[in-house]
């Protein structure tokens, strides 16, 4: 055990931070959930990309610095430590581009990778269907097979910021004689095609961050298919499981909201009572314990071991501390909690409450943490199914 | 020893539920969301038609002389509807405040209009600033330096500001204490401003537990709804016992708040520990249904498009105002420790 | 709503206040779930009789005092207050007694009632089996009939107190061709009768409060069969549901456990940190809101409401309230929580860790708090069943 | 940074946890809550012949130099096995204490037999007078108004008391504060023996692991086998997530109390505070699996005829020992605020 970060490690950190201590935008970009904010923050990723920050762990020859997965914790912690924009292309970079790695062809690999790192072409998901949300296997829309290509329709739903995006991922039913988790195939999709319309969906905090996709007999060619025609779930749950894992949630995150909470109370100190004091030590506490535990996991991985569902507990975890840690803040505010950032009297711009109304999603997508935790007790502690 | 509402105080829950289910409706909040409030306001109307905003009201000026218990249910209602406007200021606070510290000319110009539903009162209580419903109001009684003023709103500096919950409307109002705003001095206004703030957390407390019903109400029908699986999601022990844990605390909270409004009802000895108690387990069981609405709603819920979210913005928004938990937990300390 | 007592209610209470607080043993008594205990606490409950305050709800002609369900409240606010001894004739005068008056005989009555509550005829719970716990219509033993009564045999187990009983009532299988809820007969027997073995168990805080009856072809002639042949299971439910609602738990109780709290945390003022006085505050409030609650139900209950599936609310909340209550008070001790009354220096004599091991049965006996939420869920809000 | 154990230190856990297996089954420890100590006795010499109890001992007195972090697998292990006897106070604090401030007298007479398991050590910190096993240790080391003693416990004073574990066998320790006990006045005393208490609370963090993951075993082994309803109980979503939640709150803190061990034994800035963070979630964790695994367990668990009351009771004990929760937690918030 060496829980000294090392020299090249050390080093690294630094290059990041000074980076983006240089380079951050000083002004806070409109929310990336919107239409407006949207291009603003591709700016910022265009940037992120051309000084090779945009996916640190990528292949050189991809864009990235083939960074290790601590390093690409280490860029974690300084990217949420200054305060960067949030990440418009995560459902390409986060998601997407894992897949790409394992099941991906050459050719769609040096197609796809630099442009959606760069933020050139963005990439939404569309998992979830209307009656498919934490049971995806019982997904209705359809791919059949034409000449050169397929064709899919149907209905895609919770699709996030997919009203601002160029492409979209999901499965589709390719073989309509097959039920459940058989006979789905992956396609990648253009959102701007002959027969797609796609509806913007506002959000608890109002922002229009996903969308239904409606696909009426939208023609894909064959290269658009990831991994084996009708083994697409195999595929999918690649994602899924990087989804529920340590990829969207680094502690890095958590730990800078910490900080901001911790100096929340300093500025409210004195209306803030000894248990709210004692909450805010709670939320750090956390964000360190969440820190130990994830970097645990990471060696793990670092050391070949599959991790499997044991990342469900990361899902459980953070998703509940986040939740917890913005309640903190709220009843630190008091009253003034419910005015948002069109308020001359909001504290922090509202920015509590929207990273509250944000974290409320935690517990809910990428799969429901029921659902995880029946992952937890059915595969880690084994009891029976039914 | 009787715990329990009496025939007519059920009856008149029952006149405001009836009004307000077929006037304010979800569409009718959601339109007030976008500014649209006419079906509010229309709604809003219709109760004072029926005696309901001016109940606290004398006779004399045109009301029924309710205390704050009789208040209670009908002030459920209106937060299991979500209903918009300032209802609390002007009918648990407003009106009682304005017959018993407006001066005579103050009381001639608005008392009536008030009790008729015909003038929005808003309140400011010393260092409450921060006002829901402001720019809309028609009336404004404020505690300032320990004096009292009543004026119309045209003549206060209302600075809107934005709640998460549109239909507040919240505004920072701030006027000249000129003395010809001044309400009487011969009363003790210091007094009476501190029942005016046990009446708005005691009529809030009334609202979130509407809130929680109606949130509550949404969720188990979405459950039985919902089919995931195969079957509907309320079927899942784990929803089940998420909705159960719900009903447990709304339902805890409920005699509280009853409690509380006798206690200030009849001025009972540590009135205001009753209200503080409502305050906090009405607060508590609203936030606390609303996530557990949300879970069980899932990714649906977390859309504007879904009712539910005007629900919850109300319930933290309210679960915070006059008084949030650690304000009236201290104050429950003092009386313990 | 009228939330004040009415004279005659306020001069019920003084005379409780002072015949209790005349009368109570000054001494403690030794728990009542050991065999020494047991004995003196008969004793008392003699007394108890002796002055009409046994059953204070109970007819006159049954030595009670034919009080009303707010003066029986009165007076177990008052019981507790004045910290009297616990009652070890519980099992009797509250859970067989109700069914007693609902389904007994005329001759049933005259003759178990008084001596049930003057504690000279005592009385054990036989619901459970090793293997029908929770699920009491899976129980096994069974009732042959033979001339003039019936044969029992059978286990039954977690018998409160049975070790020290003289009597104990169940549930028997009388037809062997019918399942589940159908054809249970419920049966009175004596502990002491031949081939009879009773077996005591200790419980986790060491006392001798469970045991396991064998029952061995026992006779017990017809008069001790209540309510009908092979209809026992409603006559249980009674039972049952009387355990689940008010009878075991009044607010006094847990009124004076806050009471002794908010003692307990001014005694050790200068180590409480503000976070257990605000779990104190929280401690007294829900004994507050929990006595409201019941004085809710009360008034529906003495306006002939039946209250059905709602007790299952004050089964959980008394239950966990109970539980969080004792676990602030072992924080206010710190480290000398584990010193029980066999220690010269342990705080209130161990009281708060014997009394939390006690709460601690709260969420399991009486029907799990599993059980009372899937109750909550599917009877009182509706959902499905499966 | 690499978080994993190594080679070496895995191995010394398994030694460890076969002997335990073979010799510290839940009827040795039913038998020393009887005072029947043989078999927990035979188990500490086992430990001690493979050199574990003296493995924090100097090569030169008979042990392997090792540190707090190769400490915390193998007393995990106790925990799991809920071993009898004082093996925090022997191994990890009073060892490494007599080694540092121990006279040479001190350390000829009793190092070497304390390595080789055959005095046992117990420790009370200043104002904790209050220690476990004291009438069955054979040494007792003190800190005494800033000073350090070292005596033989048949010359101290032993009143004993009783803990609601009967294996802690807890005594009030009391003695004449004389020249001949005292340990060396030549070193910092009050900076060994606050050292000796981070390793004390480290080491009870790293047992209370081993009790949760035992209670853990025991309650995912009832749920598999008990059946109600004609199923496995474990199939019920409620004990699912119940035990879920469980595996949650310990695993998040079994690296909590890895990572303070690595504090500690480099000599880490703020290692105190983590040997805070490792105590906290620790101890939360044994009590709440503790409660999950009672309530899991129906009342069957109820009785001290199951092993689980044994877990339990030290889980509690354990967890309130070398500073609970709330002690923890302000040392961690003068460090944070």
């Amino acid at each position: 055990m060496d829980l000294n970060f090392t020299d090249s490690e050390n080093a690294f950190r630094r290059e990041c931070r000074s980076w983006l201590e240089a380079n951050v935008p000083s002004q806070r970009l409109p929310s990336g959930d919107t239409k407006e904010g949207f291009a603003l923050h591709l700016n910022w990723e265009n940037k992120l990309f051309d000084a090779g920050w945009a996916a640190v762990s990528w292949p050189k020859e991809y864009g990235g610095r083939e960074a290790t997965l601590f390093e690409w914790l280490i860029f974690e912690e300084e990217y949420y430590r200054v305060g960067a924009p949030s990440r418009v292309t995560q459902n390409g970079i986060f998601l997407l581009a894992p897949t790409l790695f394992e099941f991906g062809t050459d050719e769609q690999k040096s197609r796809i990778l630099r442009p959606m790192a760069r933020g050139d072409v963005t990439w939404g998901q569309a998992w979830s269907e209307p009656n498919a949300g934490s049971d995806l296997a019982s997904l209705k829309s359809t791919a059949r097979r034409v000449e050169g290509g397929w064709r899919l329709t149907g209905q895609k739903t919770w699709s996030t910021r997919a009203a601002f995006c160029d492409m979209a991922y999901g499965l589709f039913r390719t073989d309509p004689d097959q039920a459940r988790h058989r006979g789905l195939t992956y396609f990648m999709f253009p959102l701007r095609a002959e027969g797609v319309t796609v509806r913007g969906v506002d959000r608890l905090d109002g922002d229009e961050g996903f969308a239904e996709i409606f696909l009426d007999d939208v023609f894909v060619p064959e290269t658009e298919i990831l991994g084996e025609v009708h083994h697409g779930w195999k595929v999918a749950m690649a994602t899924t499981s990087s989804e529920r894992g340590l990829s969207l949630r680094s502690p890095g995150r958590f730990m800078a909201i910490a900080s901001r909470l911790v100096n929340l109370y300093h500025r409210f100190r004195d209306r803030s009572d000894p248990v709210l004091r004692d909450q805010v030590i709670q939320a750090w506490m956390d964000a360190q314990v969440y820190r130990w535990f994830t970097y645990q996991t990471v060696t793990r991985m670092a050391e070949g071991e599959e991790i499997g569902p044991d990342s469900s507990m990361n899902k459980v975890f953070w998703s509940e501390m986040d939740v917890r840690t913005h309640e903190t803040a709220l009843a630190i505010i008091g009253d003034a909690l419910e005015l948002d950032e069109a308020s001359p009297s909001a504290v922090d711009a509202g920015d509590w409450m929207r990273g509250f109304q944000f974290a409320l999603a935690g517990p809910i997508y990428a799969g429901t943490n029921e659902i995880q935790r029946n992952i937890i007790a059915e595969r880690v502690l084994g009891l029976p199914r039914k | 020893m009787r715990f329990a509402f009496t025939d007519d105080q059920k009856m008149l829950r029952d006149t405001v539920r009836d009004v307000l289910r077929r006037e304010c409706s979800p569409e009718v909040v959601r339109d007030a969301w976008e500014g649209k409030t006419e079906g509010a306001r229309s709604a809003w109307n219709t109760l004072a038609q029926t005696g309901l905003i001016g109940m606290t009201a004398s006779e004399g000026a045109g009301g029924m002389s309710m205390s704050e218990l009789d208040l209670l249910l009908p002030l459920e209602e209106t937060g299991y509807a979500a209903m918009p406007g300032p209802i609390v200021d002007t009918a648990a606070v407003g009106i009682p405040l304005l017959e018993a510290a407006g001066t005579d000319a103050q009381r001639e110009r608005w008392l009536g209009l008030a009790a008729a539903g015909e003038a929005r009162i808003v309140v400011s209580f010393e260092d409450r600033e921060m006002v829901p419903h402001a720019a809309s109001a028609d009336i404004l009684i404020a505690e300032r330096g320990g004096a009292g003023y009543c004026l119309p709103i045209d003549e206060v500096s209302v600075v809107p500001e934005r709640s998460v919950d549109r239909t507040r409307e919240v505004g920072k109002v701030a006027f000249e204490p000129s003395p010809s705003y001044r309400m009487r001095e011969d009363v003790n206004t210091v007094a009476l401003f501190a029942l005016g703030r046990e009446r708005a957390a005691l009529a809030t407390a009334a609202q979130l537990v509407g809130l929680s019903r109606r949130m509550l109400d949404m969720a188990v029908q979405y459950a039985k709804d919902r089919e995931q699986f195969g079957k509907p999601i309320g079927a899942q022990q784990a929803i089940k016992h998420r909705l159960a844990n719900a009903l447990i605390e709304q339902e805890f909270a409920r005699p509280t708040v009853y409690r509380a409004g006798w206690s200030l009802a009849t001025g009972a000895r540590d009135a205001e520990v009753d209200v503080s108690l409502a305050k906090i387990y009405a607060g508590q069981a609203a936030k606390f249904v609303a996530k557990q609405a949300l879970q069980v709603h899932g990714a649906i819920g977390y859309t504007i498009e879904c009712d539910l979210h005007m629900w919850m913005k109300r319930a933290w928004a309210l679960a915070a105002a006059h008084g949030d938990a650690a304000h009236h937990r201290e104050r429950v300390g003092r009386h313990v420790l």
